[in-house]
């Protein structure tokens, strides 16, 4: 690999369902400050910037362009990416790849969604093939309660234990200012009586729409020392994509699936000579729509065998103060900017490896984590950062 | 407490106008539905496996499909269901629209999977594993919308 | 550049007002697999898929699940680039320079005739202050074009020159949508659109796709004797806001070519370049944007249409494929742009082949008035 | 919306005439909601001033798109300018555009003001009209105001 890249500057809105003071542009101007304020950066040294955005969440075509004032890209090149929910993690792999080329020393990597402007659920619905899949009307709700019913089929796992994957992000979410739904659950029960939305998904076991935005500034190592005291290493990513027409898009009943999240973990693990994933890695942010595929991801990210994702969660692995924290910011179930989603995820895990998560910062060190980005039909955009190489 | 000031709101109402095209492979999907009620894939030559839809490069082998049809039964297994508790906006009917029929993954006895809706709507009766078969819209004109001319899939005894 | 990297192979469509036979998988196919063809790679090799679409343009959110399995996606990098095509080709480029990847299909797609245009270029507009009052694209191109004019002189009959001598030279371009036999009267004597553009003023709508393969160097002298070489390549954004520039510059462009040339060490465009292809949707862009490029002074432009400079056989042919102005699709009109440019450097150009082509230029924008620009050098040495 | 289908004549290809119908409302910002209120109210133009770049811009915004600094100087501006330049819409496109064809686009800088200004001119003659030409903002009625950019019937030609 050519440069090595470090993130070096982490700026985030709060989130939260509607935001009537300031306009799109404004919003991800608030991020693009906070990042530079981060880095004890001005605009003036960011040398390109990218984007990431759902164009028909919003009804906003060339957002980047609507908001090049606001965000200070005037001047500066740069683009957009739009890959669905893994949007955020290409549009930080753009920018990783624009600083790891040397084609630039310093790169933003912006992701953004105002989810208050449009129908989120209505614009993904407008994802399916229009003269094929017409009227399925479930949009993303549809396919994870489609994930749920599969993975308690094939795990034996019961409605409690994605109970306790919604209270675990709770209070991740209740200790992280930025967090957008910050409930207070005192008990599985609330969660499990909280009405259906698509059998057999409740309203709490699904993530809100939410208006945010999160930028991350990139450079290179030459750069990356001088800018920040605690570069936090961005060494390695992988993207999978799959196509969206087999049995189940987000779980697979049939058992013989090979996985987006397979493909892209077992990449990493192999090219950075991890063999035991709980042991060194120490932490990770995934991207859980729902509480039902958490589980389901432990086992794809291989934290744990198959079938066994929910008993991570019942023998408290993965919460805060656990052996091998999950989502300690609360997760996308409770703050889900779609477009800046993914690179809430990796803001996240580099503030935890520089130990600057505050309230929320897990209980053991945590010098390598791992962000995942999910999106389309169960894509995968994946990273692994280090606090020193 | 300080009186928030008066934020503004614009809203907008324009739809807008797609002409889709199938293309020449779903089209003949369109075309064996209207005109002879068949549900046909195509079949990659390496792997054998028949898509719907049907796709000029097999996703998986990613070889070229070539021009290869299979006609797919028409009864199938009940593989996951699901149905949809609230109306939700559907930008292609352009209002709140509930489909009255749980949506489900069926399992064709040739072994393709296939998604569509279940006439049976009692959720008590709804399981895994039933055993359906396709339901097809009689009327000849009223066909020509691709796989919408199945209207439904129906519960079989055997 | 250390590594450096590569176009392998290139493709298009014909170019066509409306490809209603087809939809985006298969037009998008069309062009693939003649890459694949060309080169023996199959899908199953590409490491990395880099797309252009617009979810506006394809009435799809995801627009990039309609072209997954002819790129080979399946368990494999994809990213979907929604801005002009020719930036797809940079972010490729990053990709293989960053030692991620070293084989990499390129793709872009567009059915304009399936939507409607103006709508779709209105929800680009600042929803607050612009859309509401009912502005495109091709509106807001007529003001700049108004400013244009008047601020330097540029007359009707030099943009209705432009529009001459690009529709001319597609017919020496066999996937060109509209060759055209024309003259000056005819444009200047064609229906007013939007004041000052005419109907033959602008591109015609146009469906068409076309697709890439890049490698790194090592990589691509296994696949071609002929790779064209990236020698530079920058993009940069102006402001939206139709009144916060001066509509008759564009300096976005001007920074875009400047970092570019600087990067491919070119110091004067016009001696140093053998053949370029611009993105041109309105006629009164061709000159707007030469001085961007800084082939002529500001204001210059006009003059320099006109001249032998950039005729077929002149010192700096512009356009020998016709353009943007003879009919490409958004967003696959910059892709394309690298693609013309690819063939004059391998002389594979046919009757359009500018002699011993070395140097080229491509370039692609995207947006209201020239909002992003993208400029590209390449080379065959 | 009923599913529309039609068969291409002599191929296996159908056409869907769709559409993609999702409402959108937009914020205008603590901002743009003080300029449009100013407007529905006090028949007022507002501009926001850089302090650092002394630039005006109008309508007024948050942030300057010179220095990227955060302005909030507020200044009123004349509902008189000077027309930067014009387009004239010929086409008919009833969804998006608020008034019926011909539609004359300018953009116009108004005294006081250091940037342009987006909107429409009513009261010309196509043939009449021509950069630098002086114009005014002509309000709608303060009972049909309700705090948009079209409160602005558009801008007619002053002597």
């Amino acid at each position: 690999m050519a440069n090595r890249v470090a993130i070096v500057g982490i700026g985030q809105t709060h989130h939260t369902s509607q935001r009537n003071d300031v306009n799109q542009p404004e919003m991800v101007g608030e991020a693009v400050r906070a990042a530079l304020a981060d880095a004890n950066l001005s605009i003036k040294d960011i040398e390109s910037m990218f984007f990431g955005n759902m164009e028909t969440f919003e009804g906003i075509f060339l957002p980047d362009h609507g908001m090049a004032a606001e965000v200070g890209a005037i001047g500066k090149p740069g683009f957009k990416v739009n890959t669905g929910g893994t949007t955020g993690g290409s549009v930080v792999v753009e920018a990783f790849s624009m600083v790891a080329s040397g084609l630039f020393d310093v790169a933003m990597a912006i992701g953004f969604e105002k989810q208050d402007c449009g129908d989120t659920t209505a614009a993904i619905t407008a994802a399916a093939v229009p003269n094929w899949a017409k009227g399925a009307a479930t949009g993303a709700i549809g396919e994870f309660a489609k994930q749920a019913l599969a993975y308690m089929k094939t795990s034996g796992a019961k409605e409690e234990h994605a109970a306790m994957v919604r209270l675990k992000a709770d209070k991740g979410a209740c200790r992280n200012e930025n967090a957008h739904l910050r409930l207070g659950l005192k008990s599985i029960d609330e969660v499990m009586q909280s009405p259906y939305l698509v059998w057999p998904l409740r309203l709490m076991d699904f993530c809100p729409q939410s208006c945010g935005a999160c930028v991350l500034i990139l450079a290179s190592e030459k750069k990356a020392r001088k800018i920040h005291k605690k570069p936090v290493w961005l060494v390695d990513y992988e993207v999978v994509h799959q196509e969206p027409f087999r049995a189940g898009v987000f779980g697979d009943p049939t058992g013989e699936e090979t996985y987006t999240q397979h493909v892209a973990c077992e990449k990493i693990y192999k090219r950075n000579n991890i063999t035991d994933v709980r042991k060194q890695v120490d932490l990770a942010e995934i991207y859980e729509p729902s509480n039902w595929e958490e589980m389901n991801l432990y086992e794809h990210l291989h934290f744990c065998g198959d079938g066994e994702g929910w008993k991570l969660i019942e023998k408290g692995i993965t919460e805060i103060e656990g052996e091998f924290p999950v989502n300690c910011s609360g997760g996308v179930i409770a703050t889900n900017p779609i477009g800046a989603t993914p690179v809430i995820r990796v803001a996240e895990a580099a503030l935890q490896v520089r130990g600057d998560a505050g309230e929320h910062q897990a209980t053991r060190d945590v010098k390598t984590a791992i962000a995942t980005a999910l999106g389309g039909p169960n894509w995968t955009a994946m990273f692994l950062l280090k606090r020193s190489v | 407490m300080a009186k928030e000031p008066e934020y503004i709101r614009i809203a907008y109402k324009a739809p807008r106008p797609y002409d889709w095209s199938t293309g020449k492979y779903l089209g003949k999907v369109y075309a064996e539905a209207k005109e002879n009620k068949k549900l046909v894939g195509n079949r990659c030559p390496k792997c054998q496996y028949i898509w719907l839809p049907p796709t000029p490069v097999c996703p998986k082998c990613k070889v070229d499909m070539g021009w290869d049809w299979a006609e797919l039964p028409q009864t199938g297994t009940v593989y996951q269901y699901t149905y949809l508790v609230y109306p939700l906006w559907d930008p292609h009917y352009g209002e709140k629209w509930a489909n009255p029929y749980p949506s489900a993954t069926i399992l064709l006895d040739n072994g393709t999977f296939y998604r569509h809706f279940l006439e049976e709507k009692d959720r008590e009766k709804l399981k895994e594993g039933m055993r359906v078969q396709a339901v097809w819209k009689e009327d000849y004109n009223e066909r020509g919308q691709g796989v919408q001319d199945i209207l439904y899939f129906r519960t079989i005894e055997e | 550049m250390a590594e450096r990297v590569a176009i392998v192979a290139v493709a298009q469509t014909k170019y066509a007002a409306c490809r209603a036979d087809v939809n985006e998988e298969e037009l998008a196919y069309e062009a693939i697999k003649q890459v694949l063809d060309e080169t023996g790679v199959t899908l199953s090799e590409i490491g990395s898929a880099v797309t252009c679409s617009q979810d506006f343009w394809d009435g799809r959110t995801i627009s990039s699940m309609n072209i997954q399995h002819v790129v080979g996606a399946h368990l494999s990098h994809e990213d979907n680039i929604s801005e002009d095509g020719l930036n797809a080709v940079y972010a490729a480029m990053a990709q293989i320079l960053s030692g991620h990847h070293d084989l990499i299909l390129l793709e872009a797609h567009t059915k304009e005739s399936q939507a409607d245009k103006s709508l779709i270029e209105n929800a680009a507009l600042d929803p607050i202050f612009m859309r509401q009052l009912g502005l495109d694209f091709t509106s807001a191109a007529a003001m700049q074009a108004k400013r244009y004019m008047y601020k330097y002189g540029i007359t009707p009959e030099q943009c209705a020159k432009v529009v001459v001598r690009n529709r001319a030279n597609a017919r020496n371009n066999p996937l060109a949508q509209e060759p055209l036999d024309l003259t000056v009267d005819d444009v200047l004597g064609s229906r007013m659109v939007i004041s000052p553009i005419r109907l033959l003023d602008m591109k015609p709508i146009s469906d068409g796709a076309c697709a890439m393969i890049m490698a790194s160097e090592s990589r691509a002298k296994k696949l071609t004797k002929k790779p064209v070489w990236i020698l530079g390549a920058y993009n940069s954004y102006e402001a939206h806001y139709l009144g916060d520039r001066d509509l008759a510059d564009c300096d976005a462009l001007t920074q875009a070519a400047k970092k570019a040339y600087s990067m491919a060490g070119i110091g004067n465009p016009v001696k140093e370049l053998d053949v370029a292809e611009i993105s041109t949707e309105y006629s009164y862009q061709e000159p707007l944007w030469l001085e961007g490029l800084g082939f002529c002074d500001r204001g210059q432009g006009g003059k320099l249409v006109e001249s032998g400079t950039v005729k077929m056989g002149g010192r700096l042919p512009l356009n020998p494929s016709g353009g943007v102005l003879a009919g490409n699709p958004n967003g696959v009109a910059g892709m394309a742009r690298v693609i013309e440019a690819t063939l004059q450097l391998r002389g594979e150009a046919g009757d359009r082949q500018v002699k011993r082509a070395k140097t080229a230029l491509a370039h692609g924008y995207t947006g209201m008035c020239g909002q992003h620009q993208a400029v590209m050098i390449l080379g065959n040495m | 919306m009923q599913m529309v289908t039609e068969k291409l004549e002599g191929m296996d290809v159908w056409l869907y005439h769709g559409q993609i119908y999702i409402p959108n409302t937009y914020s205008a910002g603590a901002v743009g909601s003080r300029f449009l209120t100013t407007l529905r109210d006090k028949g007022m133009i507002l501009g926001m001033r850089c302090s650092k770049c002394n630039r005006v811009y109008v309508p007024a915004r948050s942030v300057c798109t010179e220095c990227f600094a955060q302005i909030d100087e507020w200044v009123e501006v004349g509902d008189k300018g000077t027309v930067l330049t014009y387009s004239i819409d010929y086409e008919t496109k009833p969804v998006m555009q608020p008034v019926e064809p011909p539609v004359v686009y300018a953009v116009i800088q108004l005294d006081g003001a250091d940037s342009g200004f987006a909107h429409m001119l009513g009261e010309v003659e196509p043939e009449k009209l021509s950069i630098g030409m002086r114009v005014q903002a002509v309000f709608k009625p303060k009972r049909e105001r309700v705090a948009s950019i079209l409160d602005i019937r558009y801008f007619k030609p002053i002597s």
